[in-house]
């Protein structure tokens, strides 16, 4: 296969938007409960664009720049869009599980896939919103492998529990760490073990 | 597992043929080190000689006192924190307390130059950040503290000014008030 | 789907009788986190039936120094001299993924200049990256002296870096917008100057280290990756070419001019083992190397006067808000930064998906089965750097 | 001429060559000239036997002073680098008397959980052994402790002992990784006896004797240039057995690409990791010299010993042509001894089952071969001659 035009200089835009188009059929065809995020800002900003949303207050209405996404609806179904995608899509690597808590009072947090098609050349996220109250959600692992460190890390950031993950342990953070740090309401400890974190 | 594209090296090769690839590849190997160690060294005996730091070099900062208006610019640049800057003001005269850089946490990044609107403070050559106890890594960047002379030569001439321009007005205040009363009168 | 082989837990001790009626007991050797062949302060729990490994595991968060979550409390400039410290050895590259993320949201394209001399440093700091990868795999199957020779090429490099933007190791100097100012005058000769050089020395390291018969014994069939584990397993770079994909983000996802220049994507070709063994990932990176002087070449060619940095983007940056992966062919594999803004000054996230700590979470599966001091060899073809596992 | 044996009688179990040890000659008649005569002669040999020491064991520590310096030197110039520059002024020529000092005067750990009289007891033992080998070498005509009829022997045997030392030491240290290193030495030691062996059958043929005193003297001819490995009737065998023998002798002397037992990138530092202070000095000296013991056997057996060109015209002025000879031996020793640092600052290090297939399915096959056909020569040289 051709190597995609290159659109940008961070890269090809068009073969990633395509891709998520597919990729949105393709799951609604199977029955599942997707949505397709598409951004509404063009790829590059006008000519003192930068400028002007430099200037602009916080609680303005923003318009959105950046990646398309496709947020799955029931995070039950986890497994079955993620074969899919790696089966019928051919997405035959995992590249990044991670999460984000976009906000202190948000009530959940996103739980982000990255996957990469080495055919197709191409990228897509998938997101699956995680009730910060019930925070788990099915293991990547049987389908991706690559995805174990991964949701090792995430699940002691986030504090989500992978379920069916083989070996659920921390792995940057010591075993006995109190609380989930990459949270938004995070309270950072005064001291471990003896040790001021001041 | 794995499908072997080819023989592995030891396999492929006959006995002999093991022989002869592990003489000649060590023959050869012997025969490029020993020509290095004829040749000059390339390290430098580092106290003795010292290498030129480049123009552009991100050393230890230095600060033109004489220029800076204590903005803390740098210190809100800073990604860390390390910049603590404090000055009190005597009209347009800076009396300097503290201009203090921790290289205990600075990273050399040179963010901090960027901002400053004087274009006073900048990266400089020195890299020798070798010490014995880290509090003295702590450093004050500042050429002097408190006021200079000159400085006090200027906050008095200032002041006399003012003091001059104060009585000039008095004096006009009371010229005028005594031409209004003179009018009222 | 190839299952991976499962180690053993380490709680629970094998005893086996083999002849003679001797029992015996697998030794458990913890390997790091202060161990020369672990390149910093990784530990690795080994599980040893005499020389032969049985089990492994990786302890990792030594190195943790918390980056992401600086990244949610500074501001997009003042985070990128925390890119410098993922991947130490190639600094460039983070920084230069950072900023191509952050460049996704602000909508701009850096100016041709700006994109040419980003490629050169991102290149040349590919090859510095992959001299200290290959001579430290020297020190770690015991071979000393091929790391002073790439430390000396590795040298003029930093000498370069120097030049241009002042730091020798943590650069800083591609930020979003553009990079920091241009290449000092004469700069671009002494970056020809280097090709040069560094096409008449590329052969000592091969013939002095790569072709060596010892090495070869060493490194073919030793840490066998099929392809197929590569892709399951997320690994990329030359760990994923070492296996015979032929994946490279720079060919197949081009970003800043890869798209016009010429080059081939090096893949490992098993000749001297089996496909993806600790060789060929050796000579994937060397080879890179000689590739990455192709591509300096004719960006030196291809390079005209201009502007570097785009002129919109200023020291404080409020991207629109929306979320962005870039992920860029680093040394080690796809470094690639998600953020995700809302407008503000301050990122919401900023992950880091790194290259190091993908490839090594495959490495406790390949260790079984081989001997102790293999172990040496796989860690070291691996090529992790701890900065960048740990974040 | 007689060479001038001091303490044969010290060891009464070997067998003495008749013709080089007469009964009360040398160092025991000497201090008998001097002491009172009421000295027995138990005394004497006593005597004899702490000053034979007292000599070895300067020597020794000054070939491994010497040998440290050189291995740095060599390669730091082999990396491109200097070496030690600083202590002493000239290229750092006192480097190795100060490393020497530091390590007398560093605190001597032992470890708590270690079996402390193993420990204590290893380092003593590596460096005895290593000590003991230096009792058969001809260094010039006359400067010999003992000339041991099986000389050749003699050496092999003391020079494994090492071995038992070196598990002592991995096995006392209480440390996996010196267990590892102790067991590695044990396994390559005992797999590399029988090359080792075998390569010294051909000079051993070649001289028809087991004596290095006599290897030196039959190579005294040519002026001085008659080396076994110089012989061209015997160079098709000469040649390949000494490239074996230097091959086995890398991996005896546990030195790259054999240093397995203390491979330092994948075993830290293998058996001596616990040691410090003067206990890891000896096991250093120990390394240094037994690297200089068999490059000596090689230099007598197939560099000629102490013979060199023309060396002979001094054979008028005594104390000069002993000089010259223990220079010219030692020497070409210290040549050998810097080949060994060159190969290890070229090579990688190999596996253990590699060295153990190199062993037994690469040496000893090859060793046999260059037995039997320096056996053949040596039976055609015969024929042809009578």
């Amino acid at each position: 296969m051709e190597a995609p035009k290159r659109d940008t200089a961070w890269g090809p835009m068009e073969v990633h938007f395509q891709a998520a188009r597919e990729a949105h059929a393709a799951l609604q065809e199977a029955g599942l409960e997707v949505e397709l995020h598409q951004p509404n800002l063009p790829i590059f900003a006008e000519e003192g664009e930068a400028k002007r949303l430099a200037k602009k207050k916080a609680d303005e209405p923003h318009e959105w720049r950046g990646d398309a996404f496709l947020l799955l609806k029931d995070r039950e179904r986890l497994l079955e869009a993620l074969s899919l995608i790696r089966e019928q899509l051919a997405f035959q690597q995992i590249v990044d599980v991670t999460a984000v808590d976009f906000d202190a009072e948000d009530s959940v947090l996103w739980g982000v896939y990255q996957v990469l098609s080495l055919t197709k050349k191409a990228r897509l996220t998938l997101k699956v919103h995680l009730p910060k109250d019930d925070c788990r959600v099915a293991s990547a692992v049987s389908v991706y492998p690559g995805a174990d460190w991964h949701e090792r890390e995430s699940g002691e950031m986030y504090g989500i529990t992978y379920e069916g993950h083989p070996d659920p342990r921390n792995i940057l953070l010591p075993d006995d760490w109190v609380g989930y740090p990459l949270r938004k309401d995070y309270e950072f400890p005064e001291e471990y073990h003896g040790i001021s974190c001041v | 597992m794995a499908t072997p594209t080819s023989l592995p090296e030891t396999a492929r090769r006959s006995y002999w043929g093991n022989v002869w690839s592990t003489i000649k590849s060590t023959a050869v190997g012997m025969g490029i080190t020993f020509r290095y160690l004829w040749s000059k060294p390339f390290t430098v005996q580092y106290p003795d000689e010292k290498l030129t730091t480049d123009e552009r070099y991100r050393g230890i900062h230095y600060l033109e006192q004489d220029l800076c208006i204590c903005c803390n610019a740098c210190a809100k640049a800073c990604p860390i924190d390390c910049i603590e800057m404090e000055a009190t003001r005597h009209g347009k005269e800076l009396e300097w307390h503290q201009f203090d850089l921790d290289y205990q946490k600075c990273m050399f990044c040179e963010l901090c130059v960027y901002p400053c609107p004087k274009d006073c403070i900048h990266m400089g050559k020195e890299y020798a950040l070798v010490t014995e106890d880290r509090g003295t890594l702590n450093m004050d960047l500042l050429t002097w503290q408190g006021l200079t002379e000159e400085q006090k030569v200027r906050i008095a001439e200032a002041e006399a000014k003012k003091a001059a321009k104060k009585a000039a007005k008095e004096a006009a205040a009371k010229k005028k008030a005594e031409q209004e009363n003179r009018e009222e009168a | 789907m190839e299952e991976p082989p499962q180690t053993t837990p380490p709680d629970q001790h094998r005893l086996r009788e083999i002849e003679l009626d001797v029992r015996t007991q697998d030794v458990e050797i913890n390997m790091g986190p202060q161990h020369p062949a672990t390149h910093g302060v990784l530990r690795v729990l080994l599980r040893a039936d005499g020389e032969i490994l049985v089990g492994a595991e990786s302890h990792l968060g030594y190195l943790h120094r918390c980056a992401e979550k600086i990244g949610e409390n500074v501001d997009y400039i003042q985070y990128m001299p925390y890119t410098d410290r993922y991947d130490y050895l190639s600094s460039m590259n983070n920084n230069l993924s950072y900023s191509l993320a952050v460049e996704k949201l602000l909508g701009v394209e850096v100016p041709k200049r700006g994109q040419y001399l980003r490629t050169i440093l991102a290149e040349l700091n590919r090859i510095a990256s992959h001299l200290v990868a290959v001579g430290t795999y020297g020190i770690d199957i015991g071979a000393f002296t091929p790391f002073f020779y790439a430390l000396r090429e590795r040298e003029f490099l930093l000498d370069l870096f120097e030049k241009i933007c002042g730091a020798r190791l943590t650069y800083s100097y591609i930020r979003p917008g553009g990079v920091m100012n241009d290449a000092p005058a004469g700069w671009l000769n002494k970056v020809a100057e280097f090709c040069d050089i560094f096409d008449q020395k590329w052969p000592e390291y091969w013939n002095l280290l790569v072709q060596n018969k010892i090495f070869i014994e060493r490194t073919a069939n030793v840490g066998v990756m099929p392809a197929q584990t590569a892709i399951d397993w997320g690994c990329t770079g030359p760990m994923l070419r070492g296996s015979g994909v032929d994946w490279d983000l720079r060919r197949d996802q081009p970003y800043l001019v890869y798209d016009q220049l010429d080059f081939k994507v090096i893949v490992g070709e098993g000749y001297r083992g089996t496909l993806g063994d600790c060789f060929d990932r050796n000579f994937v990176r060397m080879y890179e190397m000689l590739e990455s002087i192709k591509m300096v070449r004719q960006c030196l060619a291809a390079i005209e006067e201009g502007e570097v940095s785009h002129p919109d983007v200023s020291l404080t940056i409020r991207p629109a808000p929306g979320e962005a992966y870039v992920g860029i062919e680093n040394p080690r594999g796809e470094l690639g930064h998600y953020v995700v803004s809302d407008g503000t000054k301050i990122a919401k996230r900023m992950r880091c998906r790194a290259p190091s700590f993908v490839n090594l979470s495959v490495v406790e599966h390949t260790l079984p089965g081989c001997m102790l001091a293999d172990a040496a060899a796989i860690i070291g073809a691996t090529d992790i750097v701890i900065g960048e596992t740990d974040r | 001429m007689k060479p001038l044996t001091i303490i044969a009688s010290a060891l009464p179990e070997a067998p003495v060559s008749e013709a080089a040890a007469p009964q009360g000659n040398g160092l025991t008649e000497m201090l008998a000239g001097w002491l009172p005569e009421s000295v027995p002669f138990w005394g004497l040999t006593l005597m004899a036997s702490g000053l034979a020491f007292g000599v070895i064991m300067a020597f020794v520590s000054v070939v491994a002073m010497f040998s440290t310096w050189l291995e740095r030197k060599v390669a730091g110039h082999i990396q491109i680098r200097l070496g030690p520059m600083r202590v002493g002024g000239w290229h750092g020529w006192a480097q190795a008397i100060a490393d020497g000092v530091k390590l007398l005067i560093k605190e001597d750990i032992i470890l708590a959980s270690a079996d402390r009289p193993l420990f204590k007891l290893a380092p003593a033992l590596v460096l005895g052994t290593a000590i003991s080998t230096f009792v058969v070498l001809p260094f010039a005509p006359g400067v010999m402790i003992a000339d041991v009829h099986l000389g050749i022997f003699f050496v092999i045997a003391i020079s494994s002992v090492t071995t038992i030392g070196v598990i002592m030491a991995g096995w006392g240290s209480n440390n996996k990784w010196s267990v590892y290193g102790a067991m590695r030495e044990a396994a390559q030691v005992a797999s590399y006896e029988i090359p080792l062996g075998l390569s010294l059958m051909p000079p051993v043929i070649y001289y028809g004797s087991f004596s290095l005193l006599e290897a030196t003297q039959a190579q005294s001819g040519w002026f001085g240039m008659h080396w076994y490995i110089l012989d061209p009737s015997v160079m098709l065998v000469s040649v390949p057995s000494f490239v074996l023998f230097f091959v086995a002798t890398l991996a005896e002397t546990k030195r790259a690409p054999f240093d397995l037992p203390e491979s330092e990138s994948e075993l830290v530092a293998g058996f001596h990791t616990e040691y410090s202070g003067i206990r890891f000095s000896f096991f250093f000296m120990e390394e240094y010299a037994a690297m200089f013991v068999m490059s000596a056997i090689a230099t007598v057996l197939w560099f000629g010993g102490w013979n060199f060109l023309g060396l002979a015209a001094l054979e008028g002025i005594p104390v000069l042509y002993t000089t010259a000879c223990m220079l010219v031996f030692i020497v070409k020793s210290m040549l050998l001894v810097f080949v060994m640092m060159w190969v290890r600052w070229t090579l990688p290090r190999l596996r253990i089952d590699q060295v153990m297939i190199l062993g037994y399915k690469y040496l000893t096959p090859l060793c046999l071969i260059v037995v039997f056909a320096a056996s053949l020569l040596e039976y055609l040289r015969f024929v042809l001659s009578n």
